[in-house]
Formats: structure tokens, C-alpha cells, sequence
């Protein structure tokens, strides 16, 4: 019985609500319940925002996510007002090319993704939340490779169809980091 | 060594919140200035709109209300009224002044409130995310006109300098810019003249400041100076709209 | 009639509007540096072309130029 | 002091002044068109600040400018003029400043008449406007009663940096009795440091404000708020109690209707049923401890709440009743009075006789 | 159907626009601005009117207006600016005409915070305006119950001539959650008769009026209104109630916090304490009996109201639960929300444990 | 025998509750007739203020909507919006459009929104018993300015007419008055007019016509015509202010 | 070019509009009649001076003029 | 003890509310307990008034009166409306100068006033109303005659002071209709 509750969080900008979305479609088109709540902070402009994805396959009780079960965490200041929240087992994704410190939790999986050096290798910086996207795939099992893929093939058609192959290489090289 | 420019001491250390490059700093480095060249930061009470400048109480070095949206004539009438030796001044933006807060700046002009209002005009509500305001120019996009301000269903945008001109209470008026540092020095003469007309008792002043918004205009910064400069002016003529001062020489 | 021009570069939004206004065009968004606030600051390498004008200082949204006259 | 006799629009302006108010700000609204208009003519006197404004909205605005600035100050309207005081009522309570607001209570909704009536009891006591906020509500049943609330209005405005409302129905507004002037002492009030006065270079700025983007500083606000309208509920409630001894009905009823509940319970009396009326005088915070204790004595077999609305002080006599008595409601609205004879057939109703 | 995922704004206009809305007036404020957006994107496909006020005063006004002329017209703000429109709701309900209300909820009071909160029960519930009226106030937890009540919405309020409110905290209008669009059926409404749309000189003129001067009259059409509110108290009261059996905590909240009181709940649970939870949908009108009833049954040894807010839905828990079991309250205010473990921990501790 | 005046058929036969010589009932005899004279009786929709007006939907023959004080204009652009083919018009007084309604009928002008505003200036708050009306003259006694307006304190009389001519969406302008047979024939082709244009679909037009109001002005009905014209028209006079059909020509 | 002019003299407020606006001074307020309203109303005597120029109906605030030409 | 409810009832203009407010003062400073409320039509303008006043030498418990227990009917319609509700025993001011019918319950005590007549006799048509108070001050013995007088020489001094004989004399010949 899957009932994932996934935290995003980062600088605006960095697509932390985008990679939400992803997953939450993702998990409805697997025919699974989903839901998607952002959160901008204080600041209007920039500053740091989070969303919070629930995906279970029974009914979804609270679209809050205060204990993640997951967290991907985009930067240290996200890293740092998280990571004692994560449940007991759970796994904190960490955007190492921003980030310097490792996870001080001993009772949680802590995976490194250089999201930043994936996607310049790749040659397109907004590709780097795709990264993080990979390896959450990878580490958490809990959708489809193909789904993401899918979705990406409706998303981007004609001249942006190109695009899906940039995407589809930094979720593998993402899904890499995850050992 | 002599200091040709630096911070004014009427704003205070925090940092501004605005986006890059947009104008509402601008606008308050002049309010600010204005201040300490007439001396009158002791005793100015600046009130608040809601709006991108909703934060101007935590900018401005002297005592500061936060209205309610669009009522910040109202808040300066209380306050002047209660204080008539004070200087007060609104810093308020089109949605604040011309939409919702019609009412209260024709009458606080009607009345010859002897206050001074900074009216910030960028053709757009800024802070809720680049709604239509009434200043929004005709074929303009908007998040509520995304199709372009269409003058059949809304009409062309206000003059509110030219409508409170028409106003006897009203002492002075005036439209700038502050997109080139010729504009720049030519709004702190207005704006240092609008307070000074109210130290003076003579009425109701105010000085409409065309300004950008980068953000919700979609463009570099200064890409909207450009924007501003040949497409807003020519909607917003500069000009100075009423000056009791000139009629009483 | 040089100038010297600070920034508090910390505070620079990297708008862009000094590097617009200044005459004789010697500030630059500095690519190489990336404050905490995200942005590329604003600074001067041939601060002796500098005519002291304060364009860029009246110029700054957020007041962190400071313009003395040598 | 010898009495004299006033009407209650003018004793309340009167009374203001004398409370040390020097700031009015309104817009013209029958039923107490009286108010504006004495101010009109009797606060240059004093020197203070009479402005018609150019709609409520505008007023309350003002009122918050002026309280800002530190002015004893006030404004008045009736039901429809109040609706659009709402958002500037919230922004005060926010922003914590003292001030009077008189409401003279019209038949309603929408334009209604211009009959007395009492059907913004919730308005006034929930909040009509957003968010968590009280106002202290005072609701007085006699012109003297008017006077002397009107003072202490002011006070307990300043005491707690809280609107005061004083909630009258448009009969209290129109009628006329004999008032004795009082000289109340100034009370020990807490200087006003907060004020926008300036700040002549000698302190930091002051800043007037009911923003608190960040939802953790909001919050910790609103418990702050919370901690005062506490101090509030204890030290501030009060109520009136007559002839409660041996009562088998208990009458719930504020301002005018509580003079109809007493004329009520004298016919009764004729009839030998007892009956004794409770009466809030702080409608917030509410009585409702006095009330349940009123209520459980054991003569009282039934509280019947009276109203000129269609029932919303009700609301708050179940909530204080708790259960202990059956609660029933007499009322009418859109200007009419209940008359006592049908209040004390609803008594009686309310006894199964 | 496939389902979709929609923002709770978004799928609030949209599904205003399924239900036959082809008229919406409104003024930007945050976090409901989308609503007007979606307007303005699509409301011209349909044939619609969109149209941007200069204020929400104007707004309602507007939806005054084109009710009158018998359109499905709609509006919708956040907190400040219903705050603004109570005189107008006011007037609507005088007139006895239909629309729809959004009202997405933020942190107060004044201008409070844009994050999203539950202040304005009292204003949403008792009327922030004058006078003696009513809204049919609905209350969704999710954005598929956002969209299946506006249709009901709409429904609603043509039928008993009534405006309609739907209280939404900030949470929902935020969040995206999958939706199926069902089709549901045109309901079989009373034509509109009334509506100012010309007489052709075919029949006498209609007037829309809240206007009775005579206070017979206007005490008439408050019964008249009072009748109606009866009605729609025996047949519109919406509710539902999870996990009653066994109870030991009966937790009642409307909108997110119910979800937040379920996940408190399944904490519990983990404990060995059950807890039920009670859920509003229609808070006006209020399920009191419902409620009653649920707390009445013997497992139930506490009642815990839970809202982001300072606690204004409670009143409504203390007159329905009229002293059967002990009422208490958990929540938090000025945007933060309560966490599943402090509600819990409420929970326990109004159990004594 | 031919009828030269009678009752027009777009007035009820209710008994009107104005006071003995007020010149409201006159006004609502020459919107009455244009109705009838245009032909639009059937079509129209009227919106009534509140004020001494606030009974008109009693009066007048067609369907009317009662709105709440100063926002008539905003009622009838829901109205125009949802029945475009209809003649809406609003029916104010100076309290009701010159003071609380003022971001109202400002926005319905800017609009261009396709109605017609009565506006009737009688100087003064009749209704709720002769308070000062932002219409009221300098020095002019109220019993809210039971001293006279003061210029000092709350400035000279505002000028709707020429206010709102400012406005590029407003298409008719015009100031009458009705204190003889040859302004009633004036204020008449004025009412005319600006329902045609708004027939045509031009956009926003008023008509503000300056009227008496003997009870709070403390005259008899006929002293109160004389009063009228010899000292309201000197501070609002009687002129076209705008006119988009002269430009077309 | 005489005229008949009729009142509703039960409407009448007495208010004297139609006396100050007849050109021919026809019009007077009949003291000797008093109406349900309270009001002396207005009449004429000398209906054969009148010339119909229907002043006195325009004038009529309250609309209870009506004029007809001979 | 007396607990006397007056209600004035007619037509604007014929001075109902100066009636009530003179009977008030006039128990005022006789030391009583008054109220005075006033109670307008629906019509705006014109139209129909009335008064409660309550004089009592106990507290007023209401200030509103339903069932006076003097009624001083100043035109028909006040009659019509008001006659059933007069207290067993009480009495009913008539004035016969514009209401042309009797009282016609038999459990009331009714006096008729020709107000108009006494006033037009005396040359001063505002004063009809005081020819009324007479009536009322004789028949219930509740106030003094003096302190009315009094009280009308304390209002009109100066050039005015020649109303107070005028008015001396309309509640004079107003008593004398008392038998
Ligand atoms: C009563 C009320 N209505 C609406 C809002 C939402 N709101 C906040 S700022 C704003 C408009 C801002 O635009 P403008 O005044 O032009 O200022 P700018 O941000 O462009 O400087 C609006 C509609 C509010 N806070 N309160
Ligand atoms: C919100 C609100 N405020 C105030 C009033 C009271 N009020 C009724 S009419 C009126 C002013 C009337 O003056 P005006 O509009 O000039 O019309 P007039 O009576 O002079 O024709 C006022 C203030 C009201 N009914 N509603
Ligand atoms: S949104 Fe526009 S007006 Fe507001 S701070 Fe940004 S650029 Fe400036
Ligand atoms: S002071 Fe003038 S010359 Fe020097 S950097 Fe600034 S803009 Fe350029
Ligand atoms: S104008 Fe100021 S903020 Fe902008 S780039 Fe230059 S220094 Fe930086
Ligand atoms: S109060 Fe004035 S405006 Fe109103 S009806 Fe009487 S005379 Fe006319
Ligand atoms: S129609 Fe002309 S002449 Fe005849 S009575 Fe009337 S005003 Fe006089
Ligand atoms: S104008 Fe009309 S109401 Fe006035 S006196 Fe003449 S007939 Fe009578
Ligand atoms: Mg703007
Ligand atoms: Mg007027």
C-alpha cells in the first residue's frame, strides 16, 4: 500500500513546483490519488517556496505534507528547516550542486544529485530539476520511468519536441546518482 | 574627497523588496530626499497604500501608517487633521489610487487636504501579479485582459492629473517620469514643490510619477524604460496640470 | 573631476539600469560573481573614466551606490 | 447637577465631548443624522475636529488616521453605513487602535427602514468584517445609561487599543430622557507612545499596521489579540439583573427590549407568573457565566430570549445557557416593537401555559 | 470521464462556468486572483460577460445589477475585499436575489497575511452586513467537492432566490487535486419571472427593491425571509461524518482542517484513542441535530472543534452540541495551520489523558 | 380640442412624495417623456438611488432596480452587460453620485459603459434632512455646516459635469437646469440626446441638472427657483461639456 | 388661441410653481378650498384668458396639469 | 402613584411632538420620571406622528407606549387607530376642530377640544395646540398649571415674550372645556 507524501522545496526558479506537478500527474495518469499543495514564503518575490505532493493508491486524507516521507530538498535553507521532519525511513533527495553539507540524520536514506553539473553537462540548465526527478524515480520506485516519459512526449511537440530527449537524459543521469 | 551621491538618511537600512530594476525605488529616493532638503523628516507621517509599496513603512525614515487599500487619502485626512503642522504624504499606485480609491483622493483633493500624494502610475496592478488597471493602456495584456485592454469594454485609460485638475482644492499637479536622469531631477523638483505647497497651507498636491514594472510588463528593465518613454507618455502627457502658485504672480 | 563609485554589491539586484544610464559606459554586471541574493552585482574595473556624474547613483532602485567626487 | 432632557443622538455627541473626544468623522444617515449635526455646531467649540466625510468608508479611514495620530476620535452611522465600515473596523483591530464607533441600529437588510431595530447584533459582535477580531460592544438601555457607557467607552478604547462600539437601536437614537451630567475623573490611561506624531528625530519611527506577511508572525499576532480579548472577557463584562428572586421565566434581552421584557414581566406579575430579566450591558465580551448561573437556579423553568430582530442575540444565550434551560426566542423585526403582551405570551408559551 | 488535475481556483471558475455562469464581476486580491484570470480567458468563449470592476464594492454591485436582469452571475474576492461587499450582500438578500459568492480565505484581520486561513465564519455564517438575512454558505474539502457544489451552488440560489457563498480557505484554492467532470443535468428551476429585463409593455414593470419603509411592511418581508431561511433549513443542511463508531473524540471541522482532523484522527488511532470526524459542508445552514445526535452517542466522551482561526465555528459546535458533551477547541490563525499532531494532542488532553 | 400637455404615459399614477415645489418631479416628467418620445418605454430599465429620489421605481412606468447609495452606476453596468439591447439609466443625486458614489460613476464614464445618469444637483443632502452636499456653495448653511461651507476646510463645490468630461469613454456632457419653460425645453432635448447616444452605442452620457430643493434650503418653492439661478448657475454653469457626435462631424 | 386647463386639485401640494410660470397671471392658489393633503390648490377663474401655452403643465412638478387648446 | 402614558398622535405640523415634549419637561421639573419618544410614519414627509410620554413618580420601566392611558388625538385617523388601545379608564383628548366623530367606546373618558376655533378666537393658529395641553392638564390633574407657565416664560423673553399670554390664555380656554 503506497501513501507517499513528498516535499519539494527550493529558490524560486529552481522548478521545485514543476517537479510537484510531474509527479502528481504522473501518479494520477498510474491511476493512482493524488494531490498538489504549494506554498510560497513571505517574501513575494523570490524567496523560498515548497509544494507538497501526496500519491497513494487509497483515498488521500490531508494534502499537507508535514512529515515527508520523501524530501528533495533544491537548497540548504529548504535542507535545514526539513530534514528533522522526514519520517523515520524516509529518503532526502539532495541537490548537491547547491548544497555543501550532507544529511545529519542517521534513520534516513540521504541520496546526492549535482543537479546543476547534470544539466550543464547536458547543456540546458533548466533541465536540473529533471535530475532530482530521475533519481526520485529511481530511488522510490513509485512510478513508472515510462509515465514520466509519456508525459513529456504530450508536453513537448513540434519545435519543442527536441526538448523531450534533453529531459529524458537528465532524469537518467539523475536516476544514476542512485546507487 | 566629497560625497556626490549616497543613500538618503530619510530611507532606512532595510532592503527593498521590489523586483530588479523597477522604479518604485526610484520614486522613493526622491520622496526621501525631498524630505531632508526641507527639512520636515521630523515631522512627516507618510501612509502606506496597498500595493507593490505596501512595505514603504518599513522604507521610509519617519513615521509611517499602513492604509487600507485605496484609502490612504482618507488615513492622511485623519491625520492631518489631528496634526496640522505635520507633513503628510500617501505613496499610492494606480489600482490604489484610480481604481478602487477613486472616491477618497477626489475628495481629499475637493477638501484641499493639505496633504501630498506620490502617485505611482505603471499602468498595471503590480502586486497582485499584472491585473488590468484603469491605467493600463488601450491594447495592452493583461492577466485579466489577455486579449489586450479593448476600448469598447473598458474604455481608455484615466487621467487622474487632468481629472483632478479640474478640482479648485486641488494646488498642485503635476505628471513626470523617472526614466532618464534628466526625468529624475525634473520629479524631485515636483515633488519637492508639491511639499513644499503643502508646508505652505495652499491645498492639495500631487505628483503623478509614471513608473515601470518590469515584471508584469514581461521585460528587462530596461526594456521598460523604452516601453515607458514611447508607449506610455504619449497616453500620459508631462505636464504640470494646475499650480495655484502661478496664478496668485 | 574622477570619481569614485562603491556598490554594496550584496544588495545589487543586477538590474542593469546604472550600466544603462552611466556616460561614459564603464559599469558592467559582473558574470563571475553571484551574490546572496542570486544576482550578477554591478561594478567598475576603469574606475578613472569615471566623471563623477551620479547618473548611475540617482539612477539605483535600491540606493547602493554611493558617488564621491577625488 | 440638575437633569436635563436629552435625546439620545445628541446626549451620545454631547457625552463624547465631554469624554475628552475631538474628532468626529461621518456621513450623513437617518436614524442619527443628529450626531454629525451636533458635532457640526458644538466641536469648534472645543477646538477639536468635525469632518463630514465623503462616505463611511472614507470616515472609518479617517478614524483609523486620526486614532493612528493619537486623537480621542470617533465616528457614527446606522446599519447600512456600518456594513461599509467593515474592512477599516478589521484594519483597526488590527493595527490595535482605540476609537468609538456608534451604530444606531435601522430595520434591515439591504436599505430596510429607517425604523429602530437590532438586526446587527452579529455585525457587531462576530465581526462583520474579516478575520479573528472582537470590538468591545456596549449596548445601554437608557439615555443616562448613554452617557455615562460613552465615557468609558473611550477609556476602555484606550485602555486595550480596541474600537469600542456602542450599539444602540434607533429608539435609544430618537427618544428623549432626563440625563445628569457627571463629572468622571480622567482615568490612569497608558500615554499614547505608539501614535504617528512625528518623530522629530528623537525616536524611531512609529508604524501603524495590521500587515503580517509572514503566516508565523500572523499567527503569533492573532494569539497576542487573543491574550487581550481575554484580559477583556475577564475584567470588562456587564450585566444587569432584575427581580431574577423565585423567577420561573427568565428574560434575556439588551437595550430597548430589555424595557419591554421588564413591562413583560409586570403583566405577569399581574398574572402571578414571576419573571425577571436579564439584561447584557457588554454584549462583548458576553455574560455568558452570569447568565448560565442566572439560569440554573432552580425557580427558572424557562429562558426566553427577546429581540427587535428575527433572533441573533439568541446565539450567545444558548452558547451561555449551555443546555441547563430550554431557550426560546419573541421578536420582530424591520422596525416593529414587540409589545410587552406578546412577549409575555411567549413566557408564557415557553411555561407550556 | 478521465480525470484531471485542476488548481482550486481554476476549477472554481470553471465549474461556474459548466453550471451556466455566462457573468462575472470582480477585483483582483490575492490568493483568489486566478478566478478572475480564468474569467477573463475563457468567459468570452462561452458568450459571457467578464469584467473587471474598480473595486469589490462595484462588483457587487454589478451582481446586483445583472441579477436583477436575470443572469447566473457570479463574483468572488478574498477576506478585505468581502469585508467590502457585506452592504451589498446585504441589499441582495433584502431583494431576494441570486448569485454566487467565492470567497477564498487569507489571514486577518485587516490586511492580515496572503496565506490562507478560516477567519471569516462569523462574517461568512451571522452576515458581516445589516440586518436579518441569511447566505446558503458551503463549505468543500476537496477540489472535486469545489466542483461538484458550484453547480449546487448556482442551483441553489436560483431556486430560493438566495445568494450563495462558497467559503473556501486559501488551502483549497491553492491546491491542485484530480477532478472528474460529470455532466450534471439542468435542475428544474422556477422561471425569473421577477427580473428587470424591459417590460415590452407586455406586463407591469418588475421592480428589485430591499427597500420597505413602512415597518409593517418591512417586518412582513422579514418573516416572508424568515420562512424561507426555514425551509432551507429543513432541506439543504449538508454534512458528513467519518469513523462515529466507537468514538471516544468527536472532531468537527469544514473545509482542509476536517483533513487535518482525519490525519489527527489516524494518529490517534495509532494509539489505540478513536476519534470521529464531523464535517459541515452546508455551515449555513448549520447541521445543529446532526451534530447533536453524533455527540450524543455514549463512546463520545469529548467534542473538539478545529479551525485555522482563533475559534469562531465553535460557537456553532456549543449551540448544537447545547451541553451534551464538553466542547473544546484546537487551531491556529493568521495563516499556519495546524498540524495533525497538535490536534491530536488537544484531543488527548480534552480526553484528560 | 387638442391636448396639449398630459401626463406622460411613462409615469405611474402613484402621488409622488416629494415636497411641494420640488423640482425632482419635473425631472422625472422629462425622462418620462423621452421614454415615451424615443420609444423605449418597453426596453428600459431604470436605477434608482438613494436619496429623495429613492422611491422613483414607484414612479416610473418601467422596470427599475433600487441600488444601494452612490452605486447606481455600477447596478446598471451589471444591468447594460447582461442586456445590451436595453436603455438603462441611472437617476442621482449629488450626495448619491457626487459623494459616496463618486469611484462609480467615474468608472462607469471610463468605461464608456452605454447608460444614461440623471444627475440631479440640488447643493444639498435632501433625503436625510439637508446635510452638506459636496455640491454645496461656499458659505452656502447646512446642518452639518451650520456655519456655511468654508472654503479652508472643505474646498469649493466639486463639478461633476466638468470632472467627468476629462474622460475619453464619457460621449455627452451637458449642465441644464429646469427653473423655467425654456430650461425645462433645454434640460428636455439634453435627456433626448444623450439616451440616443446612448442608443447608438457611443458610450457613457449624463445630463446633471441643477435643481431646487426648498424644504432644506429654507425657501418657498418659488424663492428656491430664484436662488437657483442667481447663485448655483454662477458656480455650475449651464454648458455642453462634451459632445463625441460634434467631433465626428 | 384659448385654452382649458384642469387640475388634479386632490394632488395639488400648492407648491405655486404654475402661478409664477402662466403668462398671463390666470393661476391662483384657492385659499378657500383646502384638499385631503392639506393643500389650498390651484385654479383658475378666468379659463377664456388662458393661451394654452401649457407653462403652467411643464412646470407642474407633481403633474397634475393638464392642458388642451380650444 | 402615578405611572401616566400619554401618547399624542397627528399630523405633522399640528405640534404633537412640542405637546409631548412639554408635558415631559413639565414632569421633570416637577421631580418626576419622564420619557419621551417619538414615533414617525412611514411617509418621509407629512403625514402622520405621534408621541409616547411617560411621567411616573417610579422608575419608567418603557419608554414606549401601546397602551396609553391618555390618548390626545389631534386628527381622525390617530382616533381610528388609537382608540382601542386606550387603558380601561383612561381618556381621550378630542379635537373637534378637525375630527367630526365621538369616541365611541364607553369604558374611556373622552373631552373634546375645539383647538382650532380657541386658536383662531385668540388670533394665533400655533397655539391650538396648547388649548389641547390645557384640556389635558386640567382633566388629569398629573402637572401643574404654574409649571407650564413658568417653563413658557422661560422660552419666550424679549420680543417674544408677548406668546406667553397668548398661550396663557389657549390652555386656559382649553381647561375650560374640562367639566
Ligand atoms: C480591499 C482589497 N482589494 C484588493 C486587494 C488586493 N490588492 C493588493 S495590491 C492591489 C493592486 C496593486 O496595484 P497598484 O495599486 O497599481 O500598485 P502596484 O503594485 O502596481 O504598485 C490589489 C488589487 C486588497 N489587498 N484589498
Ligand atoms: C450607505 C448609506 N449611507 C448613507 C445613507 C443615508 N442617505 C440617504 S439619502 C442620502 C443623501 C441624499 O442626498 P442626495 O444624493 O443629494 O439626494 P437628494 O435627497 O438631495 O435628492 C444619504 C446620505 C444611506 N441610506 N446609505
Ligand atoms: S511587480 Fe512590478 S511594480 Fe511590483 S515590485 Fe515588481 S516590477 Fe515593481
Ligand atoms: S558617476 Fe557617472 S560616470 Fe561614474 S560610474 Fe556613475 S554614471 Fe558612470
Ligand atoms: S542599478 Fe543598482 S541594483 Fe541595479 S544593477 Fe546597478 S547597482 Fe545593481
Ligand atoms: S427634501 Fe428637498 S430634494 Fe427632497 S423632496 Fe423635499 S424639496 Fe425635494
Ligand atoms: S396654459 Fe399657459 S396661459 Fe394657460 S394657465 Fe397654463 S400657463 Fe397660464
Ligand atoms: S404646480 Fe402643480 S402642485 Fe404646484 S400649485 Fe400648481 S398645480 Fe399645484
Ligand atoms: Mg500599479
Ligand atoms: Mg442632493
Amino acid at each position: 500500500m503506497a501513501y507517499n507524501e513528498i516535499l519539494i522545496s527550493g529558490f524560486g526558479g529552481q522548478g521545485v513546483m514543476a517537479i510537484g506537478l510531474t509527479l502528481a500527474e504522473a501518479g494520477m495518469s498510474e491511476g493512482m490519488n493524488v494531490s498538489w499543495l504549494p506554498s510560497y514564503g513571505p517574501e513575494m518575490r523570490g524567496g523560498t517556496a515548497n509544494c507538497g505532493v501526496v500519491i497513494a493508491d487509497s483515498e488521500i486524507i490531508s494534502p499537507i505534507v508535514l512529515e515527508p516521507s520523501e524530501l528533495i530538498a533544491m537548497n540548504l535553507p529548504s535542507l535545514d528547516k526539513f530534514e528533522p521532519h522526514v519520517k523515520k525511513g524516509g529518503t532526502i533527495f539532495v541537490n548537491e550542486s547547491i548544497i555543501q553539507r550532507k544529511v545529519q540524520r542517521g534513520d534516513v536514506r540521504a541520496i546526492y544529485v549535482p543537479s546543476m553539473e547534470i544539466a550543464s553537462g547536458i547543456g540546458n540548465m533548466r533541465v536540473a530539476n529533471m535530475a532530482m526527478l530521475g533519481a526520485f524515480i529511481k530511488a522510490t520506485q513509485l512510478l513508472k520511468y515510462d509515465t514520466i516519459i509519456a508525459m513529456l512526449t504530450q508536453l513537448f511537440t513540434g519545435s519543442k519536441a527536441h526538448l523531450v530527449g534533453l529531459n529524458e537524459e537528465a532524469l537518467e543521469r539523475g536516476a544514476a546518482c542512485v546507487d | 574627497m566629497a560625497i556626490v551621491y549616497e543613500k538618503s538618511k530619510a530611507l532606512t537600512d532595510a532592503e527593498m523588496h521590489y523586483c530588479p530594476g523597477c522604479t518604485h525605488g526610484i520614486i522613493h529616493k526622491l520622496v526621501a530626499e525631498t524630505l531632508v532638503d526641507l527639512d520636515v523628516l521630523g515631522k512627516s507621517i507618510g501612509v502606506a497604500p496597498v500595493g507593490c509599496a505596501v512595505f514603504a513603512y518599513d522604507y521610509f525614515n519617519c513615521d509611517m501608517h499602513e492604509a487600507a487599500h485605496g484609502r490612504a487619502p482618507a488615513v492622511a485626512t485623519g491625520i492631518k487633521h489631528v496634526l496640522p503642522d505635520r507633513t503628510v504624504f500617501t505613496y499610492q499606485g494606480d489600482g490604489d489610487l484610480a481604481a478602487i480609491g477613486t472616491a477618497e483622493i477626489v475628495h481629499a483633493a475637493m477638501r484641499g487636504e493639505k496633504i501630498t500624494t506620490i502617485f505611482v502610475n505603471n499602468a498595471v496592478y503590480g502586486m497582485t501579479g499584472g491585473q488590468m488597471a484603469p491605467t493600463t493602456l488601450v491594447g495592452q495584456k493583461t492577466t485579466t485582459a489577455p486579449f489586450g485592454r479593448s476600448f469598447e469594454h473598458y474604455g481608455a485609460p484615466i487621467r487622474m492629473a487632468e481629472l483632478l485638475a479640474t478640482i479648485d482644492g486641488a494646488a498642485y499637479i503635476e505628471r513626470v517620469t523617472v526614466t532618464t536622469p534628466a526625468h529624475i531631477a525634473k520629479a524631485k523638483r515636483a515633488i519637492k514643490k508639491a511639499f513644499q505647497i503643502q508646508d505652505e497651507g495652499l491645498g492639495f498636491t500631487m505628483v503623478e510619477v509614471l513608473s515601470t514594472c518590469p515584471t508584469n510588463w514581461g521585460m528587462t528593465p530596461v526594456e521598460a524604460l523604452s516601453w515607458l518613454n514611447e508607449t506610455m507618455i504619449p497616453a500620459f502627457p508631462l505636464s504640470v496640470f494646475r499650480d495655484i502658485t502661478k496664478k496668485e504672480k | 573631476m574622477a570619481g569614485n563609485v562603491t556598490f554594496r554589491q550584496d544588495r545589487c539586484k543586477g538590474c542593469g539600469l546604472c550600466v544603462h544610464v552611466c556616460p561614459v559606459k564603464i559599469i558592467f554586471l559582473d558574470e563571475t560573481v553571484t551574490n546572496r541574493k542570486g544576482y550578477h552585482p554591478a561594478t567598475i574595473v576603469e574606475m578613472d573614466r569615471c566623471i563623477a556624474c551620479a547618473n548611475c547613483a540617482r539612477m539605483c532602485p535600491d540606493s547602493i551606490i554611493t558617488v564621491e567626487r577625488l | 447637577m440638575a437633569k436635563e432632557l436629552w435625546k439620545g443622538n445628541e446626549a451620545v455627541a454631547e457625552a463624547a465631548i465631554r469624554a475628552g473626544c475631538r474628532c468626529y468623522f461621518g456621513y450623513p444617515i437617518t436614524p442619527q443624522s443628529e450626531i454629525p449635526e451636533y458635532m457640526a455646531l458644538h466641536m469648534a467649540d472645543t477646538g477639536g475636529v468635525f469632518l463630514q466625510s465623503e462616505s463611511e468608508i472614507a470616515a472609518i479611514n479617517m478614524v483609523y488616521g486620526a486614532s493612528g495620530a493619537g486623537a480621542r476620535v470617533m465616528t457614527s452611522s446606522s446599519s447600512p453605513g456600518i456594513s461599509l465600515k467593515q474592512e477599516g473596523i478589521s484594519y483597526m483591530c488590527g493595527a490595535e487602535l482605540p476609537a468609538v464607533i456608534v451604530n444606531v441600529m435601522r430595520g434591515g437588510p439591504g436599505l430596510g427602514t429607517i425604523q429602530p431595530a437590532q438586526g446587527d447584533y452579529f455585525q457587531a459582535t462576530r465581526g462583520g468584517g474579516n478575520g479573528d477580531y472582537r470590538l468591545i460592544v456596549l449596548a445601554p438601555a437608557t439615555i443616562q445609561e448613554v452617557v455615562d457607557l460613552m465615557q468609558e467607552a473611550f477609556d476602555l478604547a484606550d485602555q486595550y487599543r480596541i474600537p469600542v462600539m456602542m450599539l444602540l437601536d434607533g429608539m435609544i437614537g430618537q427618544m428623549m430622557e432626563p440625563v445628569e451630567w457627571t463629572h468622571t475623573p480622567a482615568s490612569d490611561l497608558p500615554g499614547k507612545t505608539w501614535a504617528t506624531t512625528g518623530t522629530e528625530g528623537k525616536r524611531p519611527p512609529n508604524i501603524i499596521n495590521s500587515l503580517f506577511i509572514d503566516p508565523d508572525a500572523c499567527n503569533r499576532h492573532n494569539q497576542h489579540l487573543e491574550e487581550k480579548y481575554k484580559k477583556i472577557i475577564e475584567n470588562e463584562i456587564k450585566y444587569s439583573i432584575n427581580d431574577l428572586v423565585d423567577a420561573e421565566i427568565l428574560f434575556v434581552a439588551y437595550g430597548t427590549p430589555s424595557r419591554l421584557a421588564r413591562a413583560a414581566a409586570r403583566l405577569l406579575g399581574e398574572e402571578g407568573i414571576k419573571a425577571g430579566v436579564f439584561r447584557p450591558i457588554s454584549v462583548w465580551p458576553y455574560p455568558y457565566d452570569a447568565l448560565r448561573e442566572a439560569a440554573s437556579q432552580d425557580s427558572v423553568q424557562a429562558v426566553v430570549t427577546v429581540e427587535m430582530s428575527t433572533g441573533q442575540m439568541v446565539d450567545d444565550v444558548r452558547i451561555g445557557v449551555n443546555g441547563v434551560k430550554p431557550v426560546s426566542f419573541i421578536g420582530q423585526a424591520g422596525g416593529v416593537i414587540p409589545s410587552p403582551r406578546e412577549v409575555a405570551d411567549a413566557a408564557k408559551k415557553a411555561l407550556g401555559r
